[in-house]
């Protein structure tokens, strides 16, 4: 990871949190682990165990990490969306109240499915012919629902 | 968002050789720009017989008459009942197991059926690629067509057709996107919405992708009638898909299929509702499609396609299934054939009744037609025939929606009951029939 | 919560502050080691209505003959069917909906189904902690104990027991793995197995830690009769796990609930087959188990466990099932009540069906009761009522496995029909019933 993205993503953590909490949070939680892509980092987070779990056993274990699947496939997009889950993190982490078992945000979910097609573009075009023109896409986990994560 | 960006570089894996228009009517001609699904979908011809399902290809000697030498097994010699319960309607000359969609134009065509009754135009609906010949015969305007061959009698209609379904009945010429090319849908579905509240729906521009994966199979796998002298092919959907909600439907406009030749009874035939009963089933709540199943994508080199071989997913449990059930292809496979075998013992037992109610009304009528008994007894007949009908027509044995199966097919045991209930005097009096055109 | 909490129990699952040994009857005791699986275990005294389950706080007035301030709402007043339909026996006197594991022992000592008959000793096999009873009313034998419990009458077998439900009944002391601590389960199961051609299958030593989620709820939650003069609490199982197969084991040895005080027939009662419904469905076939929906693990900081308060898994839908499924919360109650919507449709037609068979009897019987006919009809009643009692008495209303209820409740309408057929002397001969004792 290239320092001008960690300084980024700190800097999008510290103005988001909750002032010094915030921080300490992320310090504390090894929310750093943002910062690399290393799985068993996510799963420094006993919360984050569920998914680190069904990784471990889904098809992609050997294939993609957490942020492969979970950070957009450009530099910036990438970045931002590290901070933003950081900050969420964070402020989740430390205030509780989340929806358990965790589900996926929309926001997310897009960037999940624009990675798979981003992977895949060569196996999936075919489906699409009309390319961009095509009107809504098909979501890929409809069908491969289980590929990032073992589920049952 | 980036998916689009990638998509502006993406270079389309498929080679253009020729270029397709609206006009482009054959599908040899589609298949030299994309030959992967032109070569399945030629394998509709294929007849494997499943446990419920498939078909089986049954050697006959051609005739003059009828020159196929190879048609699907007759479902009523399988099962004789179905002549009594269609009795008097020409389903009880010939009626013969389905099988791929490249037969379907000249099944209907030569059907025994064809020689007992004259069938009106609108049958080539949903037996032929009739896109283009609608927007020939309204010059133009494919709802002026539909009513013009509509109006014709069965033969003069067919020398508009000469194909059965083509690439340009499902698909865009130029973007190959799914599209609706069949009126009757158009307008059974804006009736459907408009009774859940949804007034001036266009499936054409208000369908997602998704929902098309299933609409270009409802176009025909659905229960009809033509209706009035203009013989319009109608869908029965306007007070919703249930069996009720369509029996409703038909008692409101006071339609009747035929008059029972051995009670007397304004029966009903129910044909095909596939795309009725899935609706109410777990796969539909869940976002499930006819294509998913029936056309599950399939692998060729470094693509993916849509496998255009349509045909039963038993005979392609891993595609159709597996991407998204884990379980064994034998798991998945008796999974099916439980809840068929379910299924088919509550049909045979809903067929048995019936026939015993025939028997009672038929007796019944010979010492007194116009006991009052005999009246309420035809019209819980009609009920229950509709209701059986209902699950025996529908052609996955109850898979589609195994609990809604199951609920019908106890309304119509119970209906046969009340109808041998009536017969002893004992009047519940059947919702009455409409007293629309007889 | 916070992060230092977190981290903490991260280190430490849980301490061992007492020793337990199989001797510790109180689930106090226990709490102390285990204290989150004991508070909820203490929950089990909430009352939550469900559309078709949980159970509705009543308020009584406390008297001297039932002490209870508190109890279900009557299922009886709900329905006034079910009185007719089990016309003469006990369960016409007083029959509740169920509600949670810490009111087994007072609900049952305490049912009007007391007032009016004289109740066995076996009945609180599933309604106290009975393990250690069993040892000691035994000397250190179960199975002798369980003999000795069986053949006193109830109120003699209740001074042996003092506790609803406990640790000690699922658990292992020491290991605290599930254990099977009823015998009419050890042999029941047995039974089932060798009709499977699996001889001598012994539960406790065979069954996977996957079967056990499902076979400690399945000690209780079945269907049961008493079997001889020694009242031995036996599951009707050596056929076969299905309404039919546990209705040709009593046809089989000839037993009979009651005899119907309005019609005179040898009827049956069936009572929570929910083990036995939950077999024949998808989720069985997937290996769910009652646990996987009933305790869903939840998580409480860094460790997950069972969640012990046994309830609805309506009331807790996000650990019960979207573990599993992703759909929405709303979208899952939607899909149950779709499900128990359809089942309790057909359950009431079935039911209506059986009234007017009733009368129809009653009245043949008032006539002349020894007609050929009313022999028949009777030996009729017996499978309608078995069969539509089967779904009435199963408590998830259809969920547990809706194709097969269907099929039940679709055979119970069939039934019906002979049955007032055959009092139109056209005689449809029931399965006769074995001339076992009466
Ligand atoms: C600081 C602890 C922590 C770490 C480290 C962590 N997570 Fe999470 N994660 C959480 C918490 C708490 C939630 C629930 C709050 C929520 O739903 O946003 C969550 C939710 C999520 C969600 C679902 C919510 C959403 O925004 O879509 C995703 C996806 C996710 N994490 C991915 C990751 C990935 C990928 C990593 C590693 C790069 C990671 N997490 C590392 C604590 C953590
Ligand atoms: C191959 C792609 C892929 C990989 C690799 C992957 N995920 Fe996911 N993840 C997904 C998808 C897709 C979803 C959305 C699942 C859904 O909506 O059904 C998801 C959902 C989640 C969620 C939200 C929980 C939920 O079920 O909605 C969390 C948390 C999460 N992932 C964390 C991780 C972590 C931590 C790792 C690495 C150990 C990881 N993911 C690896 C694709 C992936
Ligand atoms: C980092 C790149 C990458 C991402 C992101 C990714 N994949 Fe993959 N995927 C691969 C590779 C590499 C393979 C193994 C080679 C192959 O079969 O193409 C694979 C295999 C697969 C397979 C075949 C194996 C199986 O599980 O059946 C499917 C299906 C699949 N991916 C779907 C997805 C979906 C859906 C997503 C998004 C949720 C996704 N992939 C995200 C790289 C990726
Ligand atoms: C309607 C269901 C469905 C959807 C939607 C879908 N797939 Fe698939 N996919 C399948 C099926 C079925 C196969 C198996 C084809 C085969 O085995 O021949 C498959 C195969 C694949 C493979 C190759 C697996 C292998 O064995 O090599 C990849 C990669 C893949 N899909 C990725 C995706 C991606 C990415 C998306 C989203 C753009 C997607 N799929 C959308 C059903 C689907
Ligand atoms: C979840 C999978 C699934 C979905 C979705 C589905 N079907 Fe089916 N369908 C099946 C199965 C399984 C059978 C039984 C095949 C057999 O018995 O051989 C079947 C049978 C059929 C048959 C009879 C096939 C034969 O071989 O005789 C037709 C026609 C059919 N379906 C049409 C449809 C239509 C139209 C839709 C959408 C409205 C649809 N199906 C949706 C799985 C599905
Ligand atoms: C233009 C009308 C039409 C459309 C559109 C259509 N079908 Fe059919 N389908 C038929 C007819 C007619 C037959 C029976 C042909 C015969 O028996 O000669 C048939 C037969 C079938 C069969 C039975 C094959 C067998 O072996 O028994 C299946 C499965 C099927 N269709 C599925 C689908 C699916 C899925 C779609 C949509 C993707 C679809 N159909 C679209 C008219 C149509
Ligand atoms: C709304 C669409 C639709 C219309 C209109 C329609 N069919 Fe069909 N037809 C189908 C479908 C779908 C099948 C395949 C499923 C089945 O056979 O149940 C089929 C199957 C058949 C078959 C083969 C199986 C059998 O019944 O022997 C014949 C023959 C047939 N149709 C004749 C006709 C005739 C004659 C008419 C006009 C009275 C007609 N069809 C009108 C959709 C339609
Ligand atoms: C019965 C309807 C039907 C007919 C006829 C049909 N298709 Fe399709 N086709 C589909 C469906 C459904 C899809 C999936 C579309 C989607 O997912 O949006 C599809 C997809 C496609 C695609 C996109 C890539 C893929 O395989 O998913 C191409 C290309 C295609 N069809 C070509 C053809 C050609 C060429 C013919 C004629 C030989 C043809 N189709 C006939 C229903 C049909
Ligand atoms: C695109 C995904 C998908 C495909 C393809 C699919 N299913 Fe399903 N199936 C589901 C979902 C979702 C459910 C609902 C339960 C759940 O949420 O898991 C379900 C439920 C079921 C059930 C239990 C419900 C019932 O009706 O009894 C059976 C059995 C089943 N599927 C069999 C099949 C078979 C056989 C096939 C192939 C012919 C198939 N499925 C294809 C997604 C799918
Ligand atoms: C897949 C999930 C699932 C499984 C597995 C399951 N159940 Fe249920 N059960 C339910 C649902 C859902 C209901 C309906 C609850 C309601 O209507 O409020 C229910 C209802 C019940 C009820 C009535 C509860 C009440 O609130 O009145 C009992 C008792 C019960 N189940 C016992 C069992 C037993 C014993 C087993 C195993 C043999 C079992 N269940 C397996 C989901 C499940
Ligand atoms: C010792 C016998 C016994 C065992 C073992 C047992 N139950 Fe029960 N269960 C009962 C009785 C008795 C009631 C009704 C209590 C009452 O109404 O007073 C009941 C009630 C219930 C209810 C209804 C709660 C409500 O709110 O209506 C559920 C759900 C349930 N049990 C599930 C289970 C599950 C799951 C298991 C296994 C993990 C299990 N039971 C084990 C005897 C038992
Ligand atoms: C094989 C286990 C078993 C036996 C033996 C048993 N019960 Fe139950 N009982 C249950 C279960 C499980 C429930 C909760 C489910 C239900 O109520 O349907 C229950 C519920 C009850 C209830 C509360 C609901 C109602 O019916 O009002 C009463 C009272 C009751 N039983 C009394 C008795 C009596 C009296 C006997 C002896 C004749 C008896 N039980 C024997 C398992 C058993
Ligand atoms: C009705 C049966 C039943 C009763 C009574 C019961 N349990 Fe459990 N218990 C279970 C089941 C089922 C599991 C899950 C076991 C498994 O997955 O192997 C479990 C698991 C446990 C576990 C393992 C950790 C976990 O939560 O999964 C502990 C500890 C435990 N129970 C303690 C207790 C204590 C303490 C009591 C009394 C207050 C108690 N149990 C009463 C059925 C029961
Ligand atoms: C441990 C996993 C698991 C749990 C927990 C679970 N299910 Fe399922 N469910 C399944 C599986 C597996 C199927 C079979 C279809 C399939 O393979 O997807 C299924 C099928 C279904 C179906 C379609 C079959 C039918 O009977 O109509 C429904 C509806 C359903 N589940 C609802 C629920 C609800 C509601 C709950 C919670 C009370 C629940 N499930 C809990 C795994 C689970
Ligand atoms: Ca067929
Ligand atoms: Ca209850």
């Amino acid at each position: 990871m290239r320092p001008t993205h960690l300084l980024l993503v700190v800097a999008a953590v510290l103005l988001g949190a909750a002032g010094g909490l915030g921080a300490f949070t992320f310090a504390y939680a090894k929310g750093g682990s943002y910062l690399t892509d290393d799985p068993s980092a996510c799963a420094n987070c006993h919360v984050m165990r569920e998914q680190y779990d069904g990784w471990v056993k889904s098809s992609h274990r050997a294939v993609a990490t957490c942020n492969d699947c979970h950070t957009p496939h450009t530099p910036l997009g990438k970045a931002v969306t590290k901070a933003r889950n950081g900050f969420l993190h964070s402020a989740y982490f430390t205030f509780g109240g989340f929806p358990v078992p965790i589900r996926i945000s929309p926001a997310s979910r897009a960037v999940t499915e624009a990675t798979c097609r981003s992977c895949h573009a060569e196996v999936v075009d075919a489906i699409d012919p009309g390319g961009a023109a095509a009107p809504d896409q098909d979501s890929c986990i409809r069908c491969h629902a289980s590929v990032g994560h073992w589920t049952r | 968002t980036n998916i689009f960006e990638r998509r502006q570089e993406a270079r389309n894996p498929f080679y253009r050789v020729v270029a397709l228009a609206d006009t482009t009517e054959d599908p040899a001609v589609w298949g030299q720009n994309f030959p992967h699904q032109y070569d399945d979908y030629l394998k509709t011809t294929d007849q494997v017989r499943t446990r419920y399902g498939g078909s089986e290809g049954v050697p006959v000697t051609p005739t003059a008459a009828d020159p196929r030498s190879v048609v699907a097994q007759s479902r009523l010699e399988q099962d004789p009942r179905l002549r009594d319960l269609w009795a008097g309607y020409a389903f009880a000359a010939d009626f013969r197991e389905e099988r791929g969609h490249a037969y379907m134009l000249i099944d209907q065509q030569l059907t025994g059926r064809q020689r007992v009754a004259r069938q009106p135009g609108g049958c080539l609906n949903c037996h032929a690629s009739i896109y283009r010949p609608f927007l020939r015969a309204g010059e133009g305007d494919l709802f002026a067509g539909f009513e013009r061959l509509n109006r014709m009698p069965y033969d003069s209609a067919a020398a508009w057709v000469s194909h059965p379904i083509a690439c340009v009945d499902c698909h865009d010429a130029t973007t190959l996107a799914l599209r609706i090319t069949r009126p009757a849908f158009i307008e059974g579905i804006r009736a459907l919405k408009a009774s859940q509240g949804i007034p001036d729906y266009d499936v054409r521009t208000m369908a997602t992708r998704q929902e098309m994966r299933s609409f270009v199979c409802g176009q025909c796998h659905v229960e009809y009638y033509f209706k009035g002298a203009e013989k319009r092919l109608t869908f029965p959907w306007a007070r919703g898909l249930t069996a009720d909600s369509m029996l409703a439907y038909y008692d409101g406009v006071g339609h009747r299929d035929w008059t029972h030749q051995r009670t007397g009874a304004a029966a009903l035939k129910v044909q095909h509702p596939e795309f009725e009963l899935w609706s109410k089933g777990v796969h539909a709540r869940s976002g499930v499609t006819c294509a998913d199943c029936h056309m599950p994508y399939k692998r060729v080199g470094a693509l993916k396609v849509s496998d255009h071989h349509v045909q039963s997913p038993m005979l392609n449990i891993n595609r159709a299934c597996q991407t998204c059930h884990r379980a064994s292809e034998a798991e998945l496979k008796a999974r099916v054939e439980e809840i068929q075998d379910r299924t088919y013992q509550l049909r045979n037992v809903a067929l048995d009744a019936l026939m015993a109610l025939l028997a009672d009304i038929e007796a019944a009528v010979r010492t007194d037609s116009t006991a009052p008994g005999v009246a309420q007894a035809r019209g819980w007949q009609r009920r229950a025939q509709f209701y059986a009908d209902f699950v025996e027509a529908e052609n996955s044995m109850g898979f589609h929606a195994p609990g809604e199966a199951g609920r019908i097919l106890g309304l119509s045991i119970d209906a046969t009951r009340k109808g041998q209930v009536a017969l002893r005097g004992i009047l519940t009096r059947p919702p009455s029939v409409g007293a629309g055109p007889r």
